[in-house]
């Protein structure tokens, strides 16, 4: 035994400085994030069957997509979005976008921008899509919309031009004519309204990019194959990062904070063994 | 007459008897009639509220005022000039720019808003010392706590279900069976415990509670 | 994107805040009383526009004559500041308390007594027709949860038997808090990591200032520390 | 016009016999028949911490947590802070420790500055109440830091950390238990709770922080009223166990809330 006012290793150990442990929390975090390491990822049913959901559909289809992501969610449902266009975009799908949400406009602008990049070309109006801007009215508006497009938009898109001008359009006036469609609902955390809307009466098979905290509302429709998949919030979009090999933000936040609970769990176990080889050595421990 | 009275019973009274009226009127019919007149008093209630930020904020600058006057006493004036300076400025802006106004929204866009998202997520830092501290197998009450945090917290991470999925559903049963308990045996307490507070506080019991 | 001066403050601001973890220090100091003044009048603004917006200019407007009462009921609340009519600030003070506790009991009997009782009788928590599994977890839930009730008793002693009726209650309580905790714990990092990410990470031309900015107050700390200016015991 | 509104019978019979229970027990309590209370071992807790601040010299930190008075659900939890706060205040006042009290409620920020500045005034110390530090109101917010540097910096050698909480929690607990603080938490809150009871020494969980304030006023028939909530926890155990036996044999129990 060691003299009494000496503190072993052990306990030395379990006072541990908190400023030490804070910065050990700092470096995993900012490392990860800025430098993210390809690890073996065990991929979620949910992300897997969104990822085959994308890929399923096939080359030149007209598909629509609803997007209306906000500033605040924009950090988990970014690279989710910008990746199924992308994925979409080199099948040369067609896709027509419309908002429910007055921060839709400006975000898909960056979206569009940013998944040129990725691209590598550049997408061109009234060929590769058509934003039909943002249309309001919630639950009916959504309603009325899918029910009758050119009744609702008065046969405009966002930029005030005919949708009639564009030759593939021709065809499209309501939820029933694409075969395929996105929704990218932020967090809304009610029952999703486009399976009712959408899904359930027209028969369109529907993707969702959500949040996390919407999952629980989801799940029902996702074990009935209403949704046909899900980007489930910031994991969502790490896993399709990770699927598509477009290693980036997402999956390096993801990555940051599994490491920052390894290191937890190594600190838990550390704390105890040092616990009990300082309980071993007959000395009063807290 | 006694200035107790008009100072400090009748504010209990109102207490009691508005505390009184709002209870009664949820369970019984006929005191409908009343049910605007009730809005209107917690209409009147919040918006009075809005009025009582000026009292602490006052103080607080009034605080740091005198910090910065008694210079001598405080080594930490300096810091109450930085207070002072922006806190003025922000009000200032406030008044004369509105609440809209390009500089106000700078400030609140590039200094408060990422100054809170930083300080929440400092809750990272003392969750994982506190964990540190008291995640230990002392005893069998500090392994309950241990055991279903360790579990849940792995639940949720993609680098521990992916080797051992086993993990989902011991995590799912803690969450929706022990945690259930629980939090349903707390929040019966909670309750119980709102019940005899709002009737010691009615029976002006708790004089205190008006000071 | 390019990096404007707001980026840089935001930045900067937060790496000054995170400072705080290192104890008491110049740079935490400071931070700390720029973001106190500014949200100490902030707050104050935003409250106060809320008062004179619903209480001042709807009780001057045609009509709203009865909105008086608030706006006299928040002038009371200043009585205070003055010692004779200190009483005063009591009635505006009986009338929100008075009017907020009363909606508090009866909302409590229904939402935190009653619907916790239901949710451990069927068809929520049924016994009959369920699967052993789903049977025994459903009367840990229901015998838990009394347990933690009778924690809570305060006219009884837990001697003899009832002792484990009370330990019981804790160790559900523990578990409880213990899947709070571990939930918590995983959504905080995701929070520190989605902080780090918009505040001082992206766009990724800001690297440099953030990078640049972090390495100089960790040499200013290192500094203080090595020098005594700011302690770390 | 039905006398009761449907559905809400239920919980007027539950919240009438709680309530006629609690009288009882307070009548007969006034009539000198005290009932039987356990004793919290919170209670000498409290006087401990505030014993270790007398001993050592140093300032007791008293947290009264966040929310707002006008929102029905955090009002309660604000309230029991009150007879908390009257008790430590003139505990400190009469042995001679000083109390700091950073308030981030900005209405109950008034009443608890008279509450503090009467316990002093009743302990005959009112020299000893700076009305610009012992009680001061801080923003929510900037209670993050305030509380980390300037416990930090002070040292106290107790806290006490009541009412109504949310993630400010840990920060604030942590910070006093750095500071080397001995820690008295308690909360309400479903989601704070959690750390209260991880990083304090000592913590009052939810109904006990109620009790709290009525094991701590000068009058001592007010622990009789308790025995009146002991009363509603039993009424839950019987309907609990009533219903799970009437569930059994195959009666419709939903039906009993609707009444």
């Amino acid at each position: 035994m060691t003299e009494a006012g000496e503190k072993t290793f052990f306990e030395k150990a379990l006072d541990l400085d908190h400023r030490i442990i804070a910065t050990i929390v700092f470096i995993i975090i900012s490392l990860f994030i800025l430098v993210p390491v390809s690890l073996p990822f065990p991929v979620s049913q949910y992300g897997q069957n969104y990822y085959n959901f994308v890929k399923s559909i096939p080359e030149g289809e007209i598909i629509g997509f609803m997007l209306s992501d906000t500033p605040s969610t924009r950090p988990q449902l970014e690279s989710a979005s910008v990746l199924t266009l992308v994925e979409l975009w080199q099948k040369n799908v067609k896709i027509v976008f419309w908002e429910d949400e007055p921060y839709g406009p400006p975000i898909l602008k960056d979206y569009i921008a940013l998944a040129e990049l990725k691209l590598g070309r550049t997408v061109e109006y009234g060929v590769d899509y058509v934003d039909l801007g943002y249309i309001a009215g919630e639950e009916t508006g959504a309603a009325a919309f899918l029910k009758d497009i050119r009744g609702l938009t008065g046969g405009k898109d966002a930029y005030g031009n005919n949708i009639d001008s564009y030759e593939w359009m021709k065809g499209i006036n309501s939820g029933s004519d694409w075969e395929y469609g996105f929704f990218n609902v932020a967090c809304r955390c009610t029952e999703p309204l486009y399976v009712r809307q959408w899904q359930m009466p027209y028969g369109t098979k529907v993707g969702s990019i959500n949040c996390a905290m919407d999952l629980p509302a989801i799940t029902l429709y996702l074990a009935t194959g209403q949704i046909a998949g899900t980007a489930n919030g910031l994991l969502g979009s790490a896993e399709i990062e990770y699927l598509t090999g477009n290693i980036g933000l997402a999956f390096g936040q993801t990555l940051a904070v599994s490491f920052g609970g390894v290191y937890f769990t190594i600190l838990v176990v550390l704390g105890n063994i040092f616990f009990f080889m300082a309980k071993a050595k007959g000395r009063p421990v807290t | 007459m006694d200035p107790e009275l008009y100072r400090m019973t009748i504010p209990l009274y109102i207490v009691t008897l508005l505390g009184i009226w709002m209870t009664a009127e949820y369970f019984f019919p006929f005191l409908n009639p009343l049910v605007p007149a009730s809005d209107a008093i917690r209409a009147y209630a919040s918006i009075a509220e809005g009025a009582a930020w000026g009292v602490g904020t006052a103080i607080l600058t009034v605080a740091h005022l005198r910090r910065i006057y008694r210079q001598s006493k405080d080594p930490f004036w300096g810091y109450s000039v930085v207070y002072c300076v922006f806190f003025f400025v922000m009000f200032l802006l406030g008044i004369f720019e509105g609440l809209g106004g390009a500089n106000f929204n700078w400030l609140l866009k590039w200094l408060i808003q990422p100054g809170d998202m930083a300080l929440y997520s400092t809750t990272a830092f003392y969750v994982t010392t506190a964990g540190y501290r008291v995640f230990r197998f002392r005893n069998l009450d500090a392994a309950a706590l241990l055991i279903s945090g360790m579990f849940i917290m792995w639940s949720v991470l993609p680098l521990f279900t992916g080797p051992a999925p086993w993990i989902v559903p011991i995590a799912g049963w803690i969450n929706n069976v022990p945690a259930v308990a629980c939090y349903r045996g707390f929040v019966i307490g909670v309750a119980l415990g709102i019940i005899g507070l709002s009737l010691r506080v009615w029976l002006l019991k708790h004089r205190e509670v008006l000071a | 994107m390019a990096v404007t001066m707001g980026m840089i403050a935001g930045s900067w601001i937060c790496i000054m805040l995170y400072t705080m973890l290192y104890g008491d220090n110049f740079v935490s100091r400071t931070a700390e009383h720029i973001y106190m003044g500014l949200i100490a009048a902030y707050r104050f603004l935003v409250n106060f526009d809320f008062y004179y917006k619903k209480g001042v200019l709807q009780a001057v407007s045609p009509g709203g004559g009865l909105f008086v009462i608030p706006v006299i009921l928040g002038i009371l609340i200043y009585a205070r500041l003055h010692e004779k009519t200190r009483w005063v600030y009591r009635y505006p003070m009986a009338i929100i308390m008075g009017s907020m506790l009363g909606i508090t009991v009866r909302t409590t009997v229904f939402s935190q007594i009653l619907d916790q009782v239901k949710g451990n009788l069927p068809p929520i928590a049924p016994l009959v027709g369920v699967p052993p599994f789903t049977l025994v977890s459903n009367l840990i839930i229901i015998f838990g949860s009394l347990s933690a009730v009778v924690f809570f008793i305060f006219s009884q002693e837990f001697r003899g038997p009832t002792r484990y009726v009370h330990r019981f209650g804790r160790i559900i309580l523990l578990l409880g808090f213990g899947a709070t905790y571990g939930n918590t714990l995983s959504y905080r990092y995701e929070l520190l990591a989605g902080t780090f990410l918009s505040n001082m990470f992206s766009p990724p031309e800001i690297l440099p200032y953030t990078f640049g900015f972090a390495a100089a107050i960790a040499i200013i700390l290192i500094i203080g520390f090595k020098t005594g200016l700011a302690h770390w015991d | 016009m039905p006398v009761i509104v449907p559905g809400r019978g239920l919980g007027l019979v539950v919240l009438v016999i709680v309530i006629v229970a609690i009288l009882y027990y307070l009548r007969r309590a006034e009539g000198g028949q005290l009932a039987r209370i356990r004793r919290l071992p919170q209670i000498d807790v409290i006087d401990e911490i505030v014993a270790r601040c007398v001993e050592m010299n140093k300032e007791l930190w008293f947290l009264s947590g966040q929310g707002r008075m006008t929102y029905a659900t955090q009002l309660p939890g604000i309230l029991s802070t009150f007879g908390i706060l009257s008790y430590v205040t003139q505990r400190c006042a009469e042995y001679g420790a000083k109390i700091h009290h950073p308030s981030m409620l900005p209405l109950a920020y008034n009443i608890q500055f008279e509450i503090m500045r009467e316990a002093y005034e009743l302990a005959g110390k009112p020299e000893d109440f700076d009305p610009l530090d012992t009680i001061l109101y801080i923003p929510v917010e900037a209670s993050r830091p305030y509380v980390a540097n300037e416990s930090w910096r002070r040292k106290p050698a107790g806290g006490i950390l009541c009412g109504f909480w949310y993630h400010y929690t840990i920060i604030h607990a942590e910070a006093l238990q750095r500071a080397g603080a001995m820690t008295l938490g308690g909360t309400d809150t479903t989601h704070n709770i959690p750390f209260m009871v991880a990083a304090n020494n000592y913590s009052m969980i939810g109904e006990e922080m109620y009790a709290m304030s009525a094991y701590l006023s000068k009058d001592p028939v007010l622990t009789s009223s308790l025995v009146g909530q002991d009363i509603g926890k039993y009424i839950v155990i019987l309907l609990t166990i009533a219903g799970m036996i009437a569930g059994a044999a195959g009666v419709n129990v939903l039906s009993w809330f609707k009444i």
